[in-house]
């Protein structure tokens, strides 16, 4: 038994260097916390519990490239009758009456030289858990996906002959 | 890539306020942003806007549109619908960006404490001022204004106030066009500029007008031009002692002697009326005024030799209508009215006034004053009358010869405020600066061209960086605070004011509130051109301009068609783009005929003296065939001692070396007076240009087609139904269609051989989008083996982009560069590193002066991008894939696979591609580009590039892909035209054509398989994307 | 500290032999011993040389070496590789480049060959350490340092009796000096 | 008694040392170069390491600032690195075809001269593969080149001459080093046998890996070693072939030449060549080996110089005749700048070292004459720098467009730190490797003597 101990060690840590080196994975691997944010804004409530559609707060997400972060003036719309006795909800009313929007932590960062366009993908009828995760179950929104360049290219392989919504495979869809 | 320069989010947020939007109204923008074309709305990240305005970089006034994408201005493009220019920009109007971004501009008002600057707020400035004012006033002194050529509702303010200050407002400008009104006012009894309308005109000859340059309204004439050119037959002849680039665009080049413009206007005359040609009805009277100046004395006189002028004068008069023009350093004489008025008659007598030369819409330039009443204004100051002066924009401290005195007379004024946002010479000499809002940013109007109503808009609220104000609201507060005149409360209302009286003549019966917003929407309001013709009036006297001086050289000075007067001189893409004729960069240069550069000893670059009496620079010789042997040509527009980084102790100040001349009827400054004596010097210079060939070897990258053998091949396709290109053109069974035959293949291009056929492709074969080339190589090596692919993406790819590059419409004006620039982030370099050829540019115009030196003129400008190969040499040697064909025939650079072997670049036969040898988008490292807070104006859809990775044109596939997204949200089809390159779009005489091969619809797909079509290179087999159009070649001596 | 652990690894592990060691100076010596020990039945005799004679190779009959099968193997390996990995690596990512086709044969010729070089290479190595019994750290006999400098070596693995003999006939056949070991 | 007989039977012929040969002489003389090494190569060392620190220095400074630190242009994106690789990967081609080929040959002179050689090879491709890495703009993602699963599924182009380089650098240097150190074996084994230095001992045990010198050894060591021979000639062959396709591929006028693959070989050879000579003459001369390197094995060399160097002139004219009589006017215009442009100092220096100075070689004086053959190599070695310079500098600086011409490369001091610190980073390993280990094969010094036979052979 022993003797096979050290070429044992050594394949499987070639094996696992390999893994981490070369190979992405499409879950985080078990890290499903988010950090925290500056007010506590629960996802799980608004888009599980009270069926909220996401393009409600993020409506920029079927007009642009980019999915807008909610301003305080969009939360007020409600907040500003409802729950208002919550301390979270005093937190946020505090920042929109000094005209300041909270600073927000960047969950899903992509690197400067990827181009995501987010209407393309909503307008082919990409359910947005299908990036993002079930995010109606997050209490802290966390990265679900690794988004890395494997990870997208396996969904735009699967479409490539979607008769509806082709996908490509064309490095300049996104690298530009 | 190091996108950290690139605004982020944060400040996106304060920008578009969205971070505070609906927070109790109280940071409500002063003015609505009134989108062009779509409702104004919330403004989303990510979504591109476009405002109408109006260019302020020359007196033209061009109409704009601004896009902004998360409201920051990044991109200036033409206003299609705008009568100035419809649709092209310059690369001066491009360039506005970075005046608005300019890391020199001033950040605050700025106060004089000693010698040094201190910065105050604007209620302590503007109370300083105010009091200064008031008491200049008490002690019963004037106060002067001094702007540029503002025009509109700004011009009748600064006049009421200036007069409510008891003082003047002078409006100076350098160049000016005082000879044309003058002349005008002799000879038709009208005082104006009238406009010229060149895209009628069947022959154009220019006694030396740079209207292609700088000259009234280069853009808009350009287009103008180019319509004409486009009619084989419509000729132009340039006059002028110096080849500008206008003269380049030209089919014959009259090497006049400087000074002897009007003598040939005047033996064209004389030709015309002896053989009675033109428009007998006007000959009347002509013969007697013009009998001095026969064919015969003219040569004696300038140069040209009789059969010329007598030639000239035939073509012009059967052109009918033609054109001729005078300006430029011409119409800047000590006899400048004389010779504009030669060409008035010239119009005349050929009867071309009402026909091209129109009146009925004339250019504003009513209230530019000539040097002379700004040397009156300076005596003024010196003798202590003038208790304050108030500057904006004007700068004629650098902008004026020395002996006009004003540099040392503004000393002598107790109190100077210039309301400039730059530091430059003037108002480095000022007491106190309120800076202005750069014209992006305000609220105004502009009426370059009477009875066209241009609009002001901001198209993004000021830059935070600068805390800037409109100037109309400084004048007003300095008014109410001095306590003089009736003023409203605000230039907005003001300025509504003025709109007001307009809404009645352009309005469509809307409320007020309508109607501005209508106008702000589209820029504008200008009615259908109204005025009559005028008659000839009084035959003027005609005398020639005599030079003096102790030196042997002609001077020639003439206004930079990049830097202008020196304006533009602290905008790096203007410092960094090629001089259209010289090539040249970051300097300045003094031409020379290589037989005057031999006397003298001096060889290309080396460093010369050109002294007249009044001061004497050392420049870089650029010796070329383009000037004649007696002259030296120096441009305007370097040698600022401040203005800022960009521009401070470059090259020298061509203003310094005009010698007190001045037009004796104007008293407007000449440019051509003077004569320089020139010597070899041994100081160090540099001449750094971004070419040096002056031709193309025989290569045939440029080329031309006779315009014989274009009309004869058009012929032999009526005739035959069939046949293309050189093969037609040898259906013509005329010596000319051989001689354009043999022309066309000379023997590198065409070999065929035994081994050498083209691929036949079977009949119904589908050939995939990437593959697909207008080019038909002459050699294509036997590969029966080859299949272009057809899986993956390259299966379902219905396009193929592609370009068409007219040379014969192409005028070198590197419009297009500067388009690139902005649109695609290219970094500048400076000029240590451009010496090394280190250029950034995506799009390089090629200029081949294939023949100069007078008579026949042949100068190709070859502008030079990306071919998009579909048989691409760059893509096989790439290790990595970086570069690689889309399947829409674009020739891709993924910048984040690139490890930079530039091995691509080695194997490029068109050298387009461009490497980052440094850093040039890290802030901390020397070579950064985007100095804060130029990088507001970085596209957000391009990546900005770091150090060590290849880049070059994608055809702008930022453009594409939001052209085919916006196709799929509204689910139809492409269309032809919605969406084109940057270099396209601005290009003044659309010489650039971009759109879908695969259309035969398009007009690309047309031109690509047009008559004229050929591909640069082609013996190589790229098979390019990229189809140009041969320049017509016409042989005016024998038209 | 070091220094004594190092010359305990060099040392390296004592062993016990058995058999007779004769060492050589002339080569017919040492070739007749190996014959006429051959002739007496003694096949696992192992002869130590500073360089390979062909006289000795030819009294102990060796065969020619079975490495250049390892070889062939190898570089067989290494050019399917080679072309296996190209056209893979085409088809897994299409890119077009040049025009040309995605599995262009001719550029691939140079990997595959290449991959071949290399394959054959390591597995000629790998053959003949292994064939070779390299690296070793016990040798199969007792060795003399004066093997890799003049003397041929001659071992013949014997115990007792014949171990006599077989010293008899090594010093009849004019080595210089031999010792039984065991 | 046994030594005298076995020095009468050496014959003159084999080996014409002025000094008789034993086995055991050869070991004495082999093994003493090894051992504590004195002042001079002390200094000599730490001189070498100083010029490798201001490479070193100067790399750094190219990383962090861009490689606009050295003299490129648009067009001449490869300049001084390239032609240091080209140059370098020659140097290392003469090592394996002394080792192998003329082992194929059975040219019993390689024997005294191919451990150098072959240690020259090795150092040679280090030195070389230093630069495509170097003269990367990132290359920190040099690593992309190889070819390696990732979840992005790209891989490198296999279709670029640059990966086939990728490819024949990595297989030459695999193969070579295997050549040399299973070359070395016999030898560390007579060395580890030899040294009372116990640390020393420890890396000859090392590198003799148990070698013993058995019947059994011997048969498998020469059987692979005839195959790696047998492999390694056309690896030669083969890698500068690919070298020189970096330029043939491309459609460069003045690189896209069809003879540039036999026309590359034969000037590595050349090079290489001069180079072993250049490294033989002080090493005999200062370990004082003139016995076993002999003044007729150096005349061979040089004859092989001489051999290369006619090739090499043949190529140069032939390439002016094709441009000359050929239709392309491109090349034409190439070659008649190439002679009498900016850069026709750099052709004519090319010309003179390489073609003209070794035709004295046709002159048996002159290829036995030591500190001249010294010289001229080093001029050799000079000209076949320029040869690489001209090649790529100027066929770059004169490309189709005229439009580009004459914005001209000048070398930067960043690239002259680079090119010496690339000459001490090789005479680095060849300075250790002269102490360390046996710089002459003695298994095979000792086959060259006649083995010792108590009777006459028959």
């Amino acid at each position: 038994m022993k003797r096979y101990l050290v070429p044992v060690l050594i394949v499987s840590t070639l094996a696992l260097g390999t893994a981490a080196f070369t190979q992405s994975f499409s879950v985080s691997l078990g890290l499903k916390q988010g950090p925290e944010q500056p007010i506590h804004f629960s996802h799980k409530l608004h888009a599980g519990k009270l069926q909220m559609n996401c393009l409600y707060c993020h409506y920029s997400a079927e007009k642009s490239t980019v999915a807008n972060i909610p301003t305080p003036y969009t939360c007020m719309g409600c907040h500003r009758v409802a729950a208002t006795d919550r301390p979270e909800i005093q937190k946020l009313t505090k920042y929109y009456d000094s005209g300041q929007s909270p600073p927000w932590v960047e969950v899903h960062r992509l690197p400067d030289h990827v181009k995501f366009n987010h209407k393309r993908h909503v307008k082919a009828d990409i359910a947005c858990q299908t990036c993002h995760g079930p995010v109606q179950e997050m209490d802290v929104v966390y990265q679900y996906s690794s988004l890395k360049m494997g990870w997208c290219l396996k969904c735009h392989r699967e479409n490539l002959d979607n008769p509806k919504h082709p996908a490509t495979m064309d490095c300049l869809a996104c690298h530009h | 890539m190091s996108d950290s320069v690139v605004f982020n989010r944060r400040d996106f947020l304060k920008l578009v306020g969205l971070g505070a939007v609906g927070v109790a109204g109280c940071s409500q923008p002063a003015e609505k942003l009134i989108p062009y074309l779509v409702p104004p709305e919330d403004i989303l990240p990510g979504v591109a806007y476009w405002y109408a305005s109006t260019c302020r970089e020359c007196s033209a006034g061009c109409g704009i549109l601004v896009k902004t994408r998360e409201g920051r201005a990044i991109k200036i493009e033409g206003n299609p619908a705008h009568p100035v220019n419809r649709g092209g920009v310059c690369a001066r109007g491009h360039a506005g960006l970075q005046g608005l971004y300019n890391p020199d501009r001033l950040r605050t008002p700025m106060m004089k404490n000693g010698s040094a600057w201190q910065a105050v707020t604007w209620d302590e400035a503007l109370k300083t001022a105010a009091a200064k004012l008031a008491g200049a006033r008490a002690a019963g002194k004037s106060i002067a204004l001094v702007t540029d050529n503002v025009t509109g509702s700004f011009q009748r303010l600064a006049d009421t106030w200036a007069a409510a200050a008891g003082g003047t407002h002078l409006v100076y400008e350098p160049i000016t066009y005082h000879a044309l009104r003058e002349a005008n006012k002799r000879t038709f009894g009208v005082d104006a500029v009238p406009d010229f309308d060149f895209a009628r005109a069947n022959g154009v000859i220019s006694f030396g007008a740079d209207f292609l340059e700088t000259w009234i309204n280069p853009t808009g004439f350009a287009r103008g031009f180019s319509a004409m050119r486009a009619r084989p037959e419509a000729f132009f002849v340039s006059v002028e002692p110096r080849l500008s680039n206008t003269g380049a665009n030209a089919d014959e080049w009259v090497a006049v002697r400087p000074g002897g413009e009007m003598a040939v206007a005047l033996g064209m005359v004389h030709e015309i009326v002896a053989q009675g040609l033109g428009v007998t009805g006007n000959h009347a009277g002509v013969a007697d005024a013009v009998k001095d100046w026969s064919p015969e004395a003219v040569e004696q006189q300038t140069d040209v030799p009789a059969a010329v002028i007598r030639r000239l004068a035939v073509m012009f008069a059967k052109a009918r209508p033609s054109l001729a023009v005078a300006g430029g350093v011409a119409s800047q004489s000590e006899l400048a009215v004389a010779m504009v008025a030669a060409v008035n008659l010239l119009n005349h007598v050929a009867g071309n006034v009402g026909e091209t030369v129109r009146f009925d819409r004339t250019w504003n330039f009513d209230a530019v004053a000539p040097l002379s009443e700004l040397q009156q204004l300076a005596g003024r100051m010196s003798d202590g009358s003038v208790g304050a002066l108030v500057v904006y924009n004007a700068n004629p401290v650098y902008a004026a010869p020395a002996w006009s005195g004003i540099a040392a007379a503004i000393d002598k004024v107790p109190f100077k405020i210039s309301l400039s946002s730059m530091l430059d010479e003037t108002s480095e000499r000022c007491d106190l600066i309120l800076p202005s809002l750069h014209p992006l940013e305000m609220q105004g109007d502009a009426e370059t061209q009477h009875g066209v109503h241009s609009m002001l808009q901001p198209t993004m609220k000021p830059v935070p960086t600068f805390d800037a104000r409109t100037p109309g609201d400084t004048l007003i507060a300095l008014a109410h605070g001095a306590g003089f005149g009736t003023f409203p409360a605000s230039w907005h209302e003001y300025l509504t004011g003025e709109w007001r009286s307009l809404s009645g003549r352009f309005g469509a019966g809307e409320e007020f509130d309508a109607f501005w917003d209508r106008m702000t929407k589209t820029g504008g309001a200008w009615g259908e051109p109204t005025g009559s013709t005028p008659g000839w009036g009084a035959m003027p006297a005609f005398a020639a301009p005599e030079l003096r001086g102790a030196g042997d050289l002609a001077l020639i000075v003439y206004p930079s068609s990049l830097l202008y007067d020196g304006r533009g001189a602290n905008k790096g893409w203007l410092q960094e783009l090629p001089d259209p004729t010289t090539k040249a960069v970051w300097g300045s240069w003094a031409e020379l005929h290589p037989d005057t550069a031999k006397r003298l000893g001096v060889a290309h670059g080396d460093a010369i003296q050109v002294e007249t009496e009044s001061g004497s620079v050392v420049v870089p010789a650029f010796v070329w065939a383009g000037i004649r042997k007696d002259a030296v040509a120096i441009p305007l527009g370097q040698g600022h001692t401040s203005y800022g980084r960009y521009a401070k102790d470059r090259g020298v100040n061509a203003f310094r070396l005009l010698t007190p001349v001045q037009d004796a009827a104007s008293g407007s400054v000449a440019y051509l007076g003077a004569k320089a004596k020139v010597s070899k010097s041994a100081a160090a210079v540099e001449l750094v240009q971004t070419q040096h060939q002056r031709t193309q070897h025989d290569r045939e990258i440029g080329q031309v087609i006779p315009v014989s053998a274009l009309l004869g091949g058009a012929r032999a396709a009526a005739a035959g139904g069939g046949g293309t290109a050189g093969v037609a053109a040898a259906g013509g069974d005329t010596a000319a269609a051989v001689g354009a035959l043999s022309q066309m293949l000379s023997p590198m291009q065409s070999r065929p051989g035994l081994h050498t056929e083209p691929r036949v492709h079977p009949p119904g074969e589908k050939i995939p989008a990437h593959s697909v080339s207008a080019a038909e190589p002459e050699l294509v090596v036997r590969s029966p083996r080859r299949e272009p692919v057809d899986v993956g993406s390259y299966k379902h790819a219905t396009h193929r982009w592609a370009m068409a590059v007219d040379l014969n419409s192409c005028t070198g004006c590197t419009a297009c560069v500067a388009a690139c620039y902005a649109e695609n982030n290219i970094p500048i370099i400076g000029p240590e590193h451009m010496k090394r050829g280190r250029e950034m540019a995506w799009i390089r115009i090629e200029r081949y002066d294939e023949q100069v030196g007078g008579g026949r003129n042949d100068v190709r400008f070859v502008p030079m991008m990306c071919q998009h190969c579909s048989d691409a040499p760059c893509e096989i040697v790439c290790p990595v894939y970086a570069t690689y064909h889309n399947p829409e025939g674009l020739n891709a650079q993924v910048y984040n696979r690139c490890v930079g072997t530039r091995y691509c670049s080695n194997n490029c036969p068109y050298k387009v591609r461009a490497f980052n040898f440094f850093d040039y988008s890290a802030p901390d490292k020397p070579t950064f580009a985007f100095a804060e807070p130029l990088n507001w104006q970085l596209n957000p859809d391009v990546t900005v590039r770091s150090k060590g990775v290849m880049e070059k044109c994608t055809m702008c596939i930022q453009r594409i892909l939001e052209g085919k997204g916006n196709a799929k949200d509204e689910n139809r089809e492409l269309r032809d035209g919605e969406f084109t390159t940057a270099c396209a779009q601005s290009c003044p005489t659309e010489a650039i054509v971009f759109g879908d091969l695969l259309d035969p619809q398009s007009r690309v797909a047309k031109l690509s398989h047009g008559e004229r079509r050929y591909w640069v290179l082609n013996e190589l087999n790229t098979k390019p994307g990229v189809t140009y159009l041969k320049k017509i070649q016409r042989d005016t001596a024998t038209t | 500290m070091i220094g004594p652990l190092v010359d305990k690894l060099l040392a390296g592990p004592a062993v016990k032999y058995r058999g007779v060691m004769g060492v050589y100076y002339y080569v017919d010596d040492a070739t007749d011993t190996v014959r006429a020990l051959r002739g007496l039945g003694h096949a696992g005799l192992s002869v130590f040389s500073p360089v390979p004679y062909h006289d000795i190779e030819r009294a102990l009959e060796q065969k020619s070496s079975l490495v250049r099968w390892v070889t062939f193997a190898g570089g067989l390996l290494g050019i399917t590789g080679g072309f296996t990995l190209c056209i893979y690596a085409s088809l897994s990512y299409p890119l077009v480049v040049g025009g040309k086709e995605l599995i262009s044969l001719p550029p691939f010729v140079v990997i595959g060959y290449e991959s071949m070089i290399l394959l054959a290479g390591l597995s000629n190595l790998v053959g003949m350490l292994a064939l070779g019994r390299l690296p070793q750290v016990r040798s199969s006999a007792p060795y003399d340092p004066r093997f890799t400098e003049d003397r041929i070596g001659i071992w013949v693995p014997c115990e007792g009796d014949e171990a006599r003999k077989v010293e008899q006939l090594m010093r009849g056949h004019g080595a210089e000096e031999v010792k039984t070991h065991g | 008694m046994s030594s005298n007989d076995a020095r009468k039977l050496s014959p003159a012929a084999v080996l014409s040392a002025p000094v008789e040969m034993t086995q055991k002489s050869i070991n004495d003389d082999v093994l003493r170069l090894i051992g504590a090494p004195g002042r001079v190569w002390w200094t000599i060392f730490i001189i070498d390491l100083l010029i490798l620190g201001t490479g070193v220095i100067a790399e750094r400074n190219q990383i962090i600032n861009g490689i606009g630190v050295a003299g490129h242009t648009r067009p001449v994106m490869w300049a001084s690195y390239v032609a240091n690789f080209v140059f370098w990967v020659g140097i290392a081609h003469c090592g394996t075809l002394v080792s192998a080929i003329l082992f194929l040959f059975r040219s019993h002179f390689r024997r005294a001269v191919y451990r150098v050689a072959e240690a020259m090879t090795v150092f040679g491709v280090l030195t070389a593969g230093l630069f495509p890495l170097l003269h990367l703009g990132r290359p920190w993602f040099a690593y992309w080149l190889f070819p390696f699963p990732t979840q992005r599924q790209l891989w490198p182009n296999f279709r670029s001459p640059l990966e086939w380089d990728v490819f024949a650098v990595t297989t030459y240097l695999t193969v070579s080093s295997i050549f040399f150190l299973v070359g070395i074996i016999p030898d560390a084994a007579a060395a580890r046998d030899r040294t009372q230095n116990r640390w020393l001992k420890l890396v000859y045990t090392v590198f003799a890996a148990g070698w013993t010198g058995s019947n059994n050894q011997w048969k498998h060591f020469y059987g692979a070693y005839l195959y790696f021979a047998a492999i390694a000639t056309p690896l030669v062959l083969s890698v500068h072939s690919v070298v020189s396709w970096d330029f043939a591929m491309a459609q460069v006028p003045g690189w896209h030449s069809t003879i540039f693959a036999p026309y590359f070989v034969a000037g590595a050879i050349f090079s290489g060549v001069a180079m072993v000579i250049n490294l033989l003459i002080p090493i005999r001369k200062a370990f004082k080996l003139e016995h076993i390197v002999t003044i007729d094995h150096i005349e061979k060399l040089s004859k092989l110089v001489l051999l290369t160097s006619t090739i090499v002139a043949y190529s140069y004219l032939s390439e002016f005749f094709s441009a000359w009589y050929g239709p392309s006017k491109f090349e034409r215009d190439m070659f008649w700048w190439r002679a009498t442009g900016h850069f026709a100092w750099a052709f004519w220096i090319m010309f003179t070292c390489n073609v003209i100075l070794p035709l004295t070689l046709w002159f048996k004086p002159m290829r036995r004459n030591m500190p001249y053959l010294f010289v001229l190599c080093l001029f050799v070695n000079v000209g076949m720098y320029f040869e690489r310079f001209v090649i790529i500098v100027t066929s770059l600086a004169h490309p189709f467009d005229p439009s580009t011409w004459d914005v001209n490369y000048r070398m930067s001091w960043t690239e002259g730190a680079i090119l010496a610190g690339s000459f001490a980073w090789f005479f680095m390993f060849f300075l250790i490797f002269v102490r360390l280990l046996p710089a002459f094969s003695i298994a095979e010094l000792k086959e060259t003597l006649p083995p010792p036979f108590r009777r006459k052979h028959a």
